[in-house]
């Protein structure tokens, strides 16, 4: 139905050329799913941006042809081109908080296209948008005609977008991203969601993503793209089972997964993607490849076009053959000394004041953290994990003293820190170090990476500055950087570099307490499991304490030794990494593990009814009870009246919870 | 929204209390006795302090200030030393006048600028877009006195077309009725304020061009012209609304500046008139107004926002 | 472009007197430009100072009882005078005047009464506040007159002191007459009372000033239309101050009035007059002379143009003897160090400089101004003309050393002679501030030139610009002894003498209410008696030579004030004249073909 | 713009540039290379700088003996740009009238970026209530007419050249104040900040180390448009009859002068010193402009 054919997209800013899209070849079949995947910048979106004849300014086609059910797309007449989108092809964006129109209804957003495409009538449109909101699962749709973007959650305007792209019932669309921004759980209803309207609708879909398991599970065929190629292509279960591309294959080891070895290091694909508006010789990805040869570097390898059997193609040299490579060191796991508890939560409270308070008094509050305890051991790593919103960062920041409880205690050492005046908190700060997020707000730009090492030494007043800048080289190569970086200013790293001088700046003081609030979650997956690798092996080597704070189960899985699961401000479940995520107990816990596609489209798929169904309630009123119980498929009278302890259900394992699950019933 | 807009209002109440004290104790350490200002040279000494007790002008400066909070309040502005008129009679003969000629000035700038910073914003690098930006930039340098200047020189003098006196008839309407005399100050206060407008305009839109939402319409297949109207225009007007808002300060200054430069009988030339005269009651009248307009320009401002972008009201 | 011819060619282009021309026509509307800044807001020929009141069409509405003259050279204009010149008795202490046939707008003949109440009016508002009339010296006019009606057409004024026949005369030009009948009530529709009790007079006073409060019944409260001048108010407008006025049907006295009707219209600028003259929207008008350059226009477009110092009018640096900062009240006292000032002004400098007076201006050196019946003895001869030599040799025979562009400081103190004088130590410098009045633009020009020249003798001259409503209330040691250290000397414009008899009696003399500088001259003092109580008509030239002497201000040249009207209304050349003044008769006037 | 805005000074190039560089002399000069229209204003605003205060050293007139006999002329021999009214040499009179204009505006704009930054900061890391009054506060004060106030003033006070700047710098400080706070809250909840805390930093150190380094890019910008808006609110008030007497002038007074003149056609009067006011302030706002590329935040 969709051809693709040698398809080069060249965008021209100034003198600069980027090529982001070059001989890209794949095709499509009706009621099919392609699926496109990887990493930041490889050329996904604009080849989906070329299929809309929606090129950026400066963007055009230079060669190949688009070919729609026998029509060529590539030189198409602007209003020719106007009448096919929206209409016979159809996109779906990221971003639907940037997506939406703020100013409008969205009653009158998703009509549009209807009334530009059929011509229909004001009433009849708004009629069709009313039905197709329906169709995409927004409840009530006729009364959420009128409502403004910022009025819906995250979740529903996702669907708005979906009932937009569809609503004149494309042949074909294409989605970009579509979950991203969204949570888990969301991720899973709104990909069903657009599996189920595919195929009644009888649609094909471009999905573009670099989500691996995401391709695993939805999609029917995959182009695997890099650096503006395509590396791989072919229907998923053989990409999947028999992985050719070198890179393919690095790119599906580097993924945490929810089944590996916890005691295996992570695959890491060294360097970076290459600049794309350098031309190179060669393979794109031979810098970083293992199985380089000089020919890869010289010769580029023929397109991914010529088919092998089923429809698999690829472009590499030296095919390997098999799904995974695995990492080659294994960790040596220390069983965690039981002592006194280093670190020590006990019922940890922090409400902020709301937004809006009323006219007279009667602010309210959000209740973001309510009530949490729990302890780490020295050296042992506690993860933290749940959906956004639901208080990871807040906790986090109370951890470190870098915001004072609402109530509760934060004791560590033996000594509550919370209600410590600055002075005496003093010489505890070098004890209880964080690891920003955002690399690039965590660095001061003003500052270069040798005066950033150095600063916590100065204000602590340790060495001479030359033992302070040697001090620093040598973090620096605990962090697996060169020295020379010590010159540069933060912009002038890579993302990964930068997460890295953030880890090495915590350890500076050689704390014995790291909190890290989402260490990889700005990171692009090959880059990922570099940093990933590294804060192990720090951990482990250090005997530090460390929390973990990330909304990917599988990162937490991958770095902690023990796990708490936050919903809505509280703790529902903590055990160990084993007990938790072999047999969660609490059913949040097992529907946030069945909403985590496996990068294996032969996994088994969780049935629908595991899931977490809805979106997280508002944090400033939290429903009474058990605050799961709006979401929870098991919940009862009881659950809504009484708030479910945290109760042991074996040894270390305890759940919050009325209805916990039995071991067999979380498997499935 | 209901709650929003008595939220503000609220606040707008405050600034304005705030902003009444500030402007009576200012005016109170510029003119501490009237009674030689209104009595004149030849007044007596005694006639002069007889003058100040009788009205009061011997209090405490706070008890001054809460007796005329209280007049206000009545709507009694005070009477003008040098006029034999009330404030508020003489400010009520000259608003309409001004506050026309204003609003003619930033209708026609609106006019202009708001089509030219979105054409500047679609043609962005093109000459369009580069011509107009350095005449913004001339523009922005010039001060509007001699914006003006160099108007009656070309069109008063070189080519004589329009007069080089606004219209000296007093009623409101004369924009309308006698636009030749009224070309040139309008066109002063308009080209003046095109250049900001434009430019705010044109980075307004370029900010919203840059916008997904913008991208979704074209992949629904409206064509460019709709996708401006119906999408962009709105959202990229909303910053340009708060900018008129912030500005009724740099209006009224205009003004002031205009009806000096063309002789245009309204409120700025009574404030410059009285000035002259020390007339300290008109003056602070009207410094008064100025600043309820400002509240008044930055609370409309915000509520035609919040009102066509919903967010806001949830934000603050 | 650029310069134009000299400033010389300008002054020649308006001195002559247009004569009067053509066939007069009956009718047409005369729009008069009134003087920028001084629109009307009053209608009660005698505001109170709280009002600050600009009366309008004075002298139109209601007349005086004596009529000034525009000529300068005589007081009052017997033939526009509501009165026969009045009669003294030997003592001068009564005076007996017979009124002439002149009517009320209702038909009522203007009486002797008349004048009594408007007397007992004038004595009602000085009773008040004696700010209430700028003219006022406590002690004089009007305390200790007292009038009678002996007669319906005779007025007797009894004087408990004698004045000068010229200085009462003065006084009664500014006497205007008002009606008796129709005025003498403390309410609308009150009833009538007896005005010659001061407890009635305040009342009827009282009444009068609030009915002139409300600016929008002007035109129609019946009470402002009983008027005995030769118009009545047709309409005003609140907002700007303009006015139109009508012929009063009734009025008797001498004039055709031709025309139908004289728009008034106020203007907030001496460049929008200028600008309605050259669209031709204006009949008659003044113009500004720092437009000087701009009557060759205008006299192409159609208008006359006359040119002329106003009478009694003089510019001068005001001094102020009190000011204590620096040594000046010291320094100041010194007769040879005013002299030296006043020879470091260059008063043909100033009048033909192209940014002062552009060849619109006069020389003089008086306080009774240019073409005054009481010339100062020295004529056209000035005892201190610009020269800045004799003003160095003044100072440096004084004991001064002179440092040009630095600072000339006193080198022999002592009282002696070639000493700089009393309380003035070595090492004294001359260096003061000169408030000048932000508006018009040649003051400021004309200051600036002052210091400019004052420096290169050494002298520091610090200008201060000030709006002139803040220097009226601010600088004058009569009424504002704190702020006496703050000015120097104050240059607020022009100062007007009772045109006609320019006596400095409230100016200069010690007691003066007026006396802005504290000047202390015991001669002077005695002179100035001479001219107010005296018999001597002529005494008044005496009192102006010795000012002159003994400079208590430094004369400036005197700006011409400039009339213009179309060439298509003519009058009696005096008429025209009159406007110099200031004195608008309309009722002379006419259209021709 | 219409009169001397200092409230609002939108920007006239806001572009939200790529990322964010460190401040430092060299980069800056390396952002304004790539910015050649600031690089110009940089460089007029020299050569301005250079007429202004070198000029008089090879070009010698006397701007104080009043020369009626000279005075008025059209340009010509001796005279390259005419004299003035008071016979005043028009071309040094730019040079000596253009030093008070850049030194009013430069002092009225530390004294404004002084105070602003002195408040804003204080108010951004107080925070609370207190914050919630000064920032109140600021708003009363931004909404009081600005030039009506300066005109009450000055009508009332002698202007001189330090007063003026006092009182124009007196006024223009809330734009500063605010930008400084909105930087400082940006600033202060910074991971990078955060961070320094964490490792013990005192606030002292926060404060020199990271908050004011940081926040100094606005703040130059902001100084380098005050300048700009300083020097045409003076020009306005001398328009307007309140600024400069002998035998000091600015620009602005002497423009104001000019006009006066305008019907006599004294166009000398008018058109070089109003080309000195455009072209200052048209050169300030383009390096204002580079220098926020080069800092890389919006000034608002
Ligand atoms: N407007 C543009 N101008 C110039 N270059 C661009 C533009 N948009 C994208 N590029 C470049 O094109 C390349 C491919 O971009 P594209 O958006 O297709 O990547 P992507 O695979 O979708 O990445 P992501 O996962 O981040 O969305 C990138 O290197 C990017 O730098
Ligand atoms: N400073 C604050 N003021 C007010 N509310 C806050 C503040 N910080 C966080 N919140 C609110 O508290 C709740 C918990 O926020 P928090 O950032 O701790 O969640 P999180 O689990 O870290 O989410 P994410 O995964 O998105 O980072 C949210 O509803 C958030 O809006
Ligand atoms: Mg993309
Ligand atoms: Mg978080």
């Amino acid at each position: 139905m969709l051809t693709i054919r040698d398809l080069s997209v060249e965008i021209r800013r100034g003198d600069r050329v980027v090529r982001p899209v070059f001989g890209v070849s794949l095709t499509l079949d009706r009621g099919e799913t392609l699926g496109i995947v990887g990493e930041t910048g490889s050329g996904k979106s604009m080849t989906g941006l070329a299929i809309m004849g929606m090129l950026p300014a400066g963007g055009r086609v230079t060669a190949g042809s688009i070919d729609l059910d026998g029509r060529e797309l590539v030189g198409l007449a602007a209003a020719q081109y106007r009448a096919i989108r929206g209409n016979d092809v159809a996109m779906v964006f990221q971003d639907s908080m940037t997506a939406l129109n703020p100013t409008k209804r969205i009653g009158e957003q998703v009509a549009e296209p209807v009334r530009l495409h059929r011509g229909a009538s004001k009433r009849e449109a708004r009629a069709r948008a009313e039905e197709m909101l329906a169709l995409v699962g927004l409840p009530r749709p006729a009364e959420r005609l009128d409502d403004f973007p910022h009025q819906l959650s995250g979740g529903m305007r996702q669907r708005v977008m979906i009932a937009m792209a569809l609503v004149c019932e494309p042949r074909l669309v294409i989605a970009d991203e579509p979950t991203t921004a969204l949570d888990v759980t969301i991720q899973a209803e709104i990909l069903d969601l657009l599996d189920d309207l595919r195929s009644r609708l009888g649609m094909s879909m471009i999905l573009v993503t670099h989500d691996m398991g995401v391709i695993a599970r939805h999609a029917d065929r995959v182009g695997v793209m890099y650096a503006g190629r395509v590396a791989e292509t072919g229907p998923t279960p053989v990409l999947f089972g028999r992985t050719r591309h070198r890179y393919t294959q690095a790119l599906l080891s580097s993924i945490p997964s929810l089944t590996q070895d916890r005691r295996e290091e992570l695959f890491s694909i060294p360097g970076a993607p290459p600049d794309l508006s350098v031309v190179q010789a060669g393979c794109p990805f031979a810098p970083r490849c293992a199985a380089v040869t000089d020919r890869c570097r010289e010769e580029p390898p023929p397109p991914a076009a010529e088919a092998e059997a089923d429809d698999h193609a690829y472009a590499c040299w030296h095919p390997a053959d098999g799904p995974a490579v695995r990492g080659r060191a294994r960790l040596v796991v220390p069983a965690p000394a039981v002592t006194e508890p280093r670190l020590r939560v006990v019922d940890l409270r922090r409400e902020y004041p709301a937004g809006s308070a009323g006219l007279l008094g009667g602010r309210r509050t959000v209740k973001a953290v309510s009530g949490v305890s729990f302890e780490v051991a020295a050296g042992e790593t506690f993860g933290l994990v749940g959906e956004s919103g639901c208080g990871k960062s807040s906790l986090g920041r109370m951890l470190v003293a870098l915001d004072r409880p609402t109530s509760g205690e934060v004791i560590f050492d033996g000594e509550p820190v919370t209600r410590m005046s600055a002075r005496a908190l003093g010489p505890r700060r070098t004890q209880l170090q964080m690891m920003f997020q955002d690399s690039n707000a965590s660095l001061d730009p003003r500052m270069r990476i040798g005066a950033i090492l150095r600063e916590p030494l100065a204000i602590q007043g340790v060495g001479t500055r030359a033992q302070r800048t040697a001090r620093a080289g040598e973090l620096l190569r605990d962090v697996g950087l060169p020295a020379s970086v010590l010159e540069r200013y933060p912009y002038e790293l890579s993302g990964g570099q930068r997460q890295r001088v953030g880890l090495a700046r915590a350890l500076a003081l050689d704390p014995k307490v790291l909190v890290a609030d989402e260490p990889v979650s700005a990171l692009d997956v090959s880059i990922r499991s570099q940093v990933l690798n590294l804060m192990r092996r720090i951990q482990l080597e250090r005997g530090l304490s460390s929390v973990v704070i990330s909304h990917d189960l599988a990162v937490v899985r991958y770095l902690a030794d023990r796990v708490g699961v936050m919903y809505l401000g509280k703790l529902v479940e903590t055990g160990t990494t084993e007990e938790v995520y072999g047999s969660a107990a609490h059913p949040y816990t097992a529907g946030l593990l069945a909403a985590i596609p496996d990068a294996d489209p032969e996994a088994p798929r969780a049935p629908a009814a595991a899931r977490v169904r809805g979106e997280l309630p508002s944090p400033i009123d939290p429903p009474s009870g058990c605050r799961f119980r709006t979401r929870c498929a098991l919940a009862s009278e009881l659950c809504a009246q009484k708030e479910p302890p945290l109760t042991p259900v074996t040894g270390t394992h305890h759940v919050a919870c009325h209805h916990p699950l039995r071991r067999e019933e979380s498997r499935s | 929204m209901t709650w929003y807009v008595l939220r503000r209002l609220a606040v707008s109440l405050l600034v304005l209390l705030g902003i009444s004290a500030v402007v009576f104790l200012m005016l109170h350490l510029v003119s501490d006795s009237p009674g030689r200002v209104v009595l004149g040279q030849r007044a007596s000494p005694e006639a002069v302090s007889d003058f100040n007790r009788a009205h009061g002008f011997d209090r405490p400066v706070v008890v001054q200030y809460v007796s005329y909070l209280g007049q206000l309040l009545q709507g009694d502005l005070g009477r003008s030393y040098k006029l034999n008129e009330n404030v508020g009679t003489l400010l009520a003969l000259n608003a309409g006048r001004s506050a026309m000629v204003s609003l003619a000035g930033l209708v026609l700038a609106l006019l202009i600028a708001v089509p030219l910073g979105v054409l500047q914003a679609v043609r962005r690098n093109s000459v369009v877009d580069r011509v107009a930006t350095a005449a913004s930039y001339v523009l922005y340098a010039t001060p509007s006195f001699l914006v003006g200047l160099l108007l009656i020189a070309v069109f008063s003098q070189t080519i004589p077309i329009f007069p080089a006196e606004a219209s000296q008839s007093h009623s409101p309407w004369v924009v309308f009725t006698d636009p030749r005399a009224m070309a040139l100050p309008v066109i002063t206060l308009a080209v003046t304020s095109v250049a900001v407008f434009a430019q705010y305009q044109r980075s307004a839109a370029l900010d919203q061009l840059g916008q997904d939402y913008i991208r979704v319409a074209r992949a629904k297949g409206l064509p460019e012209r709709l996708i401006l109207t119906r999408h962009l225009l709105r959202n990229a007007c909303l910053p340009l609304v708060m900018l008129v808002g912030t500005l009724v300060p740099t209006l009224l200054a205009g003004n002031l500046i205009v009806e000096s430069l063309f002789n245009y009988p309204g409120l700025g030339l009574l404030f410059l008139n009285s000035l002259q005269r020390e007339d300290y009651p008109v003056l602070l009248a009207y410094t008064l107004i100025g600043g309820v307009l400002t509240v008044a320009g930055n609370f409309i401002a915000d509520v035609v926002v919040a009102a066509a972008d919903r967010r806001i009201e949830l934000s603050t | 472009s650029g310069g134009g011819g000299t400033t010389k060619d300008i002054a020649d282009s308006y001195t002559a007197k247009p004569t009067q021309t053509g066939t007069p026509k009956q009718g047409g509307t005369a729009t008069v430009a009134l003087t920028p800044g001084l629109s009307p807001n009053y209608i009660y020929p005698y505001p109170p100072a709280a009002a600050n009141g600009t009366v309008i069409a004075r002298g139109q509405l209601w007349r005086s009882l004596y009529r000034p003259s525009g000529e300068g050279d005589q007081v009052a204009d017997a033939e526009l005078s509501l009165a026969e010149p009045p009669v003294y008795n030997p003592g001068r202490d009564t005076v007996t005047i017979k009124m002439k046939d002149y009517k009320w707008s209702n038909g009522k003949p203007v009486t002797a009464d008349d004048v009594v109440f408007s007397l007992a009016l004038l004595k009602a508002a000085l009773a008040e506040s004696p700010a209430n009339w700028s003219f006022y010296t406590p002690g004089q006019f009007p305390d200790g007159v007292s009038a009678e009606a002996a007669a319906p057409d005779t007025l007797t004024l009894k004087l408990e002191t004698a004045y000068n026949p010229s200085y009462l005369l003065s006084m009664l030009t500014l006497l205007y007459v008002l009606p008796s009948t129709e005025w003498n009530i403390a309410a609308t529709g009150g009833p009538h009372l007896d005005y010659k009790q001061p407890k009635n007079a305040k009342a009827i006073y009282k009444y009068l000033t609030k009915e002139s409060e409300s600016q929008a019944t002007f035109a129609g409260n019946p009470l402002w239309q009983v008027v005995n001048g030769p118009y009545r108010l047709k309409s005003f407008d609140p907002t700007t101050g303009s006015f139109s006025l009508a012929r009063n049907e009734s009025y008797s006295g001498p004039g055709e009035s031709r025309l139908d009707q004289i728009d008034f219209k106020a203007f907030t600028s001496a460049a929008a007059v200028l600008n309605q003259f050259k669209a031709g929207n204006l009949t008659v008008g003044t113009l500004d002379s720092s437009f000087a350059t701009q009557i060759g226009e205008l006299k192409a477009k159609g208008y006359n143009v006359y040119g002329a110092p106003a009478p009694a009018r003089f510019d001068s640096l005001v001094i102020n003897f009190a000011n204590t900062v620096d040594n000046f009240d010291k320094v100041i006292a010194q007769p040879y160090v005013r002299q030296a000032l006043q020879r470091l002004i260059d008063q043909q400098g100033y009048i033909a400089g192209r940014g002062i007076y552009n060849g619109a201006g006069s020389p003089n050196y008086s306080t009774a101004g240019t073409g005054s019946p009481y010339p100062p003895a020295f004529g056209d001869q000035p005892p201190y003309p610009y020269d800045p030599a004799a003003a160095e040799k003044l100072l440096t025979d004084n004991g001064w050393k002179v440092a040009p562009n630095g600072s000339t400081t006193c080198q022999r103190p002592g009282t002696g002679p070639g000493q700089c004088g009393a309380d003035i130590p070595q090492g004294q410098k001359i260096s003061f501030t000169l408030a000048s009045a932000s508006s018009p633009a040649f003051v400021g020009a004309r200051d600036v030139a002052f210091a400019s020249a004052a420096k290169k003798l050494g002298i520091d001259v610090k200008i201060v610009t000030k709006s002139l409503n803040y220097m009226y209330a601010n600088y004058g040691n009569t009424f504002a002894p704190a702020t006496k250290n703050e000015w120097a000397m104050q240059d607020y414009g022009p100062l007007y003498l009772a045109a006609g008899y320019p006596s400095s009696n409230t100016v200069f003399n010690t007691e003066g209410s007026f006396n802005l500088g504290s000047y202390k001259n015991a001669e002077v003092d005695k002179l100035i008696g001479a001219s107010t109580f005296g018999a001597d008509e002529k005494s008044l030239s005496a009192e102006v030579t010795s000012l002159a002497q003994d400079l208590p201000v430094l004369f400036l040249p005197t700006p011409h004030t400039l009339v213009v009207w179309k060439n298509t209304l003519s009058g009696p050349q005096s008429s025209f004249n009159a406007l110099i003044s200031f004195l608008y008769t309309p009722e002379l006037w006419y259209f021709h073909g | 713009m219409t009169a001397p805005d200092v409230t609002a000074a939108p920007s006239l190039e806001a572009e939200t540039p790529a990322e964010r560089n460190p401040v430092s002399i060299r980069s800056v000069l390396r952002g304004l290379r790539r910015h050649p229209l600031g690089l110009a204003g940089g460089l007029l605003l020299l050569l301005i700088a250079g007429f202004c205060f070198l000029g008089p050293l090879f070009y010698q007139t006397n701007q104080t003996d009043v020369d009626l006999v000279n005075a008025a002329l059209p340009p010509g021999p001796g005279y390259p740009l005419g004299t003035d009214t008071n016979g005043f040499d028009v071309l040094g009179r730019l040079m000596s009238g253009g030093q008070v204009s850049l030194q009013i505006g430069l002092l009225a704009a530390l004294f404004a970026t002084t105070i602003g930054t002195v408040y804003g900061a204080v108010a951004g890391l107080a925070g609370g209530v207190v914050d919630g009054f000064m920032m109140r506060l600021v708003d009363v004060m931004l909404s009081i007419p600005f030039l009506f106030f300066v005109l009450i003033l000055s009508a009332r006070f002698h202007a001189d050249a330090l007063s003026l700047s006092l009182v124009i710098g007196g006024f223009s400080w809330l734009v500063s104040a605010r930008l400084v706070r909105g930087e400082v809250l940006t600033l202060r909840v910074r991971e990078f900040v955060l961070a320094a805390k964490l490792m013990g930093a005192s606030r002292r150190r926060i404060i020199l180390t990271h908050l004011i380094p940081n926040a100094l890019g606005v703040i130059i910008v902001n100084i380098t448009f005050q300048v700009a808006d300083a020097v045409l609110v003076v020009a306005a008030l001398g328009f307007l009859g309140f600024g400069l007497t002998y035998p000091t002038a600015d620009w602005g007074s002497q423009l104001a002068s000019g006009v006066t003149y305008i019907s006599a056609d004294y166009w000398w009067l008018i058109y070089p010193v109003g080309g000195c006011i455009i072209l200052t302030v048209l050169a300030l706002n383009l390096l204002a402009d580079a220098l926020r590329d080069a800092v890389g935040r919006r000034a608002d």
